[in-house]
């Protein structure tokens, strides 16, 4: 019989059903940019596939009216549950001038919007970690109550900038959460070409604060320890590092081809363990998605889905001459 | 109206912006309770306390992007890297994030932070202390990059840099910190970011330049005067980007130009300036446009003898300026 | 002679390379089992094995830093850096280490370190893998900068840049990879890093470029030629330290000068140029120096009308040679 | 009674003496240099003053015939022990032509010298951490049987180079020795406002490779670290990070003054601890030092010091116009 673990860690039964429509919203997207991708509609995709339990999870731990967030390209999960709607990320998907990430400017993934108090993000990986602490550092300054969150993958987590912004917010306490998306491989490189550590969150220790590994199929387990940690964060007691682990179902983009690198069973393997099915399980299970539940979601995703694609599409790019503007404020 | 050194004139904007703005806050090596190994930030940890003023690890790309953080919060960080030469960790911060917000978000976000380090050579600090390190930058749009050459300018330029709502790179010559002292105003003297100044009118040769070699020059001219040779001197003040008006306005005054830089020739920003007469221009000159700047060696070295080859110095710059006055 | 594109090119000097030499290795995010992102280390990893294809963590800064040690050992290593634009984190070590190591060890320590990166716009990008960023690095003495135009460049001028004692930064245009095909001649032949090439003979006017925009030009001299207007067009190739013997000997032959890149104008490599010849043959100009370039914004955009509006073309080229052909 | 502690180490007595000597050298040239700076004769002093016995301990128990290293600016202590003579160092002081590290080019501290297999270093912080990181790959490739030994100081141990050197080291398995020499300040910044783990060597875990705090004034302690990673490096069993704890008795160069930052009592106190007159009286205890191998000893130290500084005094600059030279290679 499936225990109800939901209940205890102050989640309603609608809450989880909230928490499964977002994954499932983010799966849908997701799957929908592929076929845009693979029509030759839209140039790139970069997936959140096998990921959508940690951040969905995550984001729903966080208080989404005050903190702020710097997520990586892959979050698709967390800026939909922080408030980005399918409409917008279709129009950054087709690089419309409607984009809020950024009027059509960037590629897809690269997140932003200063309404949702989402750092805007490039693509040298790992610059947004001395972002995140950053503003962690001017809420303590200002002595708000504010959440820092930030993600990155497990090969970014090699990168110098990683190292130095930890040990800035560990010095200074600040209410910073670094959450590092363990899935497995970095482009094709293997978690073990990577790191010689058991678990990235080994690397705690060396800032002297908390390193957390958690399930990252599991959203519970994720919520329950991003909201730890927001709770450290709020109470004056520094950064946390936390490590959820999945695998990251997709290839790394629609530009790779991830048979070269690793076979079929593997992928497979990795499938049965997918959050969005084990979590759709576990509902199922309690009685909180049933059939009809699951086929009225759907549909209305997918509703909700044709037409960002509709829209996005018709959308107009921006004037070529707006290339000119914005450089400096005026 | 009050006589002060290059350096106080940093500090005393320092202190007047944060007393102005709260938002203001500085960050960086040693600039706590040590009030900066050039003590740029003395007395600035008792003023403000060390909430204000911090002290930070030892990581460059650390205090570029955290300030930089601070800066999307809407803080006004001013980060100090402690040499200009040590900023190059943090490169990767500054040209790919903080040049980049505003344009990348399409004006959603934006980085108002200042970063303020001591440049040039002349102080026997060898290769690592002595660099200029300016042209590395004066290729990114979003960025702004001011080099005073006085303590008025520096002061004036600071301000502005500090409430600009941009990223402004703030190189100060060390060896300035002392050696030059003027009178400042006690006012709250903003001097823009972007107008190059002319420092000295003249009629025969004209001679663009920047940080200490404005000085240099200004020697070097005040000598020349006395052989009836009238040099008119521009200071570029911000170096990125480049004030093109000044600079057409000076080079077609005179048609002989000059341009001097401390920095290695080749790829020094002189090019640029070369670039926008030779484009603007042509037709005024009467004589090819002359550079004057350090050699293409890495960066100068320890030994006395060895630095004082590499430094551009007032007779070098007087010798080049009668030359081109006879040209 | 075998056709190349040019992407094979690079793949073929590397292993002409490591075979003709055992302390030559390819180190790089993807370099290995993936055979880079973009396939320029394809087969190599099979050919040599992982000791000398090594994929490294994801950290710039290290896969320079750790050739840089290596190559003081006296190996030759070839750092990929996945794109030219996360070079950034690894600048530190670019400037700071390789390029001043022979300089400040006086002669005793070298660095022959080769790191190649693709660079360059037109494929959909956007601002960070577009980038054309050498101008960061064409300041720095003790390094030097090679950027092909043609398959054959790129295999004579890799395997030189391989064989030489000095670190030599090698960007590969991203959109020539597999635009551009020509003969490539099959023995081991070694272009020299420092010489420009003329493309194109021509009375007319001279164009003076590098990279992907050598082929606009040409194409533009090609429709040119029906009018009557023959184009000079020399290819710097190298681009630091520049070639200024061929910048002076092209613009003197024609008096009219075109100068192309693709990166951002101010502060462009293409200031050095100009500077070159506006200090050793103004005189025989008779026409101002143009410059084409992208404009001072921070990147290209990724919606295409963006990028377009951006991206430097044959179109835009042709233009600016015909004007300047009837100044 | 003091027990015999470095017979067990496999060192003889006159090793130790020898071990002892080096330290004393150091001390010594250092307190010269000083003098020196302070009669205007030398423009600039970087100390070693209270590291020596780290420094020495760790150049001992490494193969001075065939081991690569990287030290940094304070370790006149480590470079003596591997060969380079007081006389060189004076020329460097003075930067004179003969300067075997720059040739007078860079100020002293910025040691390199290539028959010495120690690579050159420069000012910017922990770039040679990499570096060394590649001396060990290049050992790796080519089968040779070398370890690579690396310094730097405990604040420079926050730079992303420090991150990522070691963490390449530790996936690629290489010799690499990495010693932070902790000496409780970065210039004026104290140890706690540096970093906020309990210990440097806490920031193994995150490779995954043996971290080791020892007390840096016990050289023979020190001595038994390095060897033990040596050793571990030489049986392909990968990287070792040491910490070296003891404390700066100088200020942090001749341009600081630490009386700004840090009161006289802390560096009474610590001078108790002091390496060099802890060893001295190991060894007295054990007879080792008598009195007149003692002031034997200081005699010729002292002798040494004085011709040296005479020479170097007296050698000649480069020519100013050898700065053009080896900007490449002919
Ligand atoms: C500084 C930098 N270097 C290289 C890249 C190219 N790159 C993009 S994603 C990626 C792999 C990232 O792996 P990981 O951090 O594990 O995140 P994942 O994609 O697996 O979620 C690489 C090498 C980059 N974006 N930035
Ligand atoms: C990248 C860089 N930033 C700043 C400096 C200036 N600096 C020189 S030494 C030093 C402190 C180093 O402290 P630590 O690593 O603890 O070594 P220690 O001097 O205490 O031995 C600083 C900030 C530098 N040399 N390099
Ligand atoms: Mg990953
Ligand atoms: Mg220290």
């Amino acid at each position: 019989m499936t225990i109800n673990r939901h209940e205890s860690l102050g989640l309603s039964d609608q809450d989880v059903l909230e928490l499964y429509r977002m994954m499932l919203l983010a799966r849908r997207v997701d799957e929908r940019m592929w076929l845009l991708n693979r029509a030759g509609k839209i140039p790139f995709v970069v997936s959140c596939q096998g990921q959508e339990a940690q951040q969905v999870g995550a984001a729903f731990a966080l208080d989404r009216e005050k903190d702020y967030t710097a997520p990586y390209y892959r979050d698709v999960g967390v800026v939909l549950a922080l408030g980005m709607t399918a409409r917008e990320l279709m129009l950054q998907a087709f690089a419309k001038a409607e984009d809020p990430n950024s009027g059509g400017r960037q590629m897809p993934g690269h997140f932003g919007a200063k309404k949702l108090r989402m750092l805007s993000g490039s693509s040298p990986v790992t610059t947004q970690v001395p972002h995140a602490v950053g503003i962690g550092l001017a809420a303590k300054i200002e002595k708000k109550d504010i959440v820092s969150f930030v993600t990155l993958g497990e090969g970014s987590s090699n990168q110098g900038d990683f190292h130095e912004g930890l040990n800035f917010a560990s010095v200074h306490k600040l209410p910073v959460i670094v959450m590092v998306e363990n899935n497995q491989y970095a482009i094709s490189i293997p978690l073990k070409k990577q790191v010689a550590c058991e678990k990235i969150s080994d690397r705690a220790l060396g800032y002297g604060i908390p390193g957390i590994t958690v399930d990252g199929n599991d959203p519970l387990a994720v919520y329950q320890a991003v909201k730890q940690a927001a709770d450290r964060a709020r109470a004056s007691e520094g950064p946390t590092l936390i490590e959820t682990v999945s695998y990251r179902l997709t290839p790394h983009s629609s530009d790779d081809d991830d048979s070269v690198y690793r076979n079929k069973e593997e992928v497979e393997e990795a499938k049965k363990k997918d959050g969005v099915l084990t979590f759709a399980q576990y509902l199922r299970d309690l009685n909180i998605l049933t059939d009809s539940v699951e086929s009225d979601l759907e549909q209305s995703l997918k509703e909700e889905i044709d037409q960002a694609t509709t829209y996005a599409e018709a959308a107009s790019y921006a004037e070529p001459k707006s290339i000119y503007h914005h450089v400096y404020g005026e | 109206m009050a006589v002060l050194s290059y350096i106080q004139a940093i500090t005393k904007a320092l202190a007047e912006e944060m007393k102005r703005d709260e938002k203001v806050f500085v960050l960086g090596e040693d600039v706590g309770v040590r009030g900066g190994v050039f003590r740029a930030t003395n007395g600035l940890y008792e003023q403000f306390g060390e909430e204000r003023v911090i002290d930070t690890p030892l990581a460059e790309s650390a205090i570029a992007g955290v300030g930089i953080g601070a800066a999307m919060y809407g803080m006004r960080p001013v980060a100090e890297m402690q040499f200009a030469d040590f900023i190059l960790p943090a490169v990767n911060q500054i040209i790919s994030e903080a040049a980049k917000m505003r344009y990348r978000s399409n004006n959603d976000w934006t980085c108002p932070i200042t970063i303020r380090a001591p440049y040039g050579g002349g102080v026997h600090g060898a290769l690592y202390h002595s660099q200029s390190i300016e042209a590395v930058f004066a290729n990114q749009p979003g960025l702004k990059i001011v080099m005073p050459a006085t303590p008025r300018d520096a002061k004036g330029l600071l301000k502005s840099a500090i409430r600009d709502p941009d990223p402004v790179l703030f190189f100060e010559h060390k060896r300035a910190y002392r050696m030059l002292k003027e009178e400042v105003p006690e006012t709250d003297e903003l001097i823009p970011i972007g107008e190059a100044d002319v420092k000295r009118e003249g009629s025969d040769i004209t001679v663009i330049t920047y940080g200490l070699c404005v000085h240099f020059a200004l020697e070097a001219a005040n000598n020349l005067a006395e052989e009836g040779i009238d040099a008119h001197i521009l200071d570029l003040r911000t170096i990125y980007p480049l004030d093109q008006d000044a600079i057409i306005k000076a080079a077609s005054k005179t048609g002989k130009v000059l341009l001097i830089t401390e920095d290695n020739k080749e790829g020094s920003i002189l090019g640029e300036v070369a670039a926008i007469i030779s484009e603007h221009c042509l037709f005024d000159l009467d004589a090819p446009i002359q550079r004057i700047a350090g050699p293409d060696v890495p960066a100068m070295p320890y030994a006395p003898p060895l630095e004082k080859e590499f430094m551009v110095n007032k007779d070098k710059i007087e010798q080049a300026m009668r030359s081109l006055a006879e040209f």
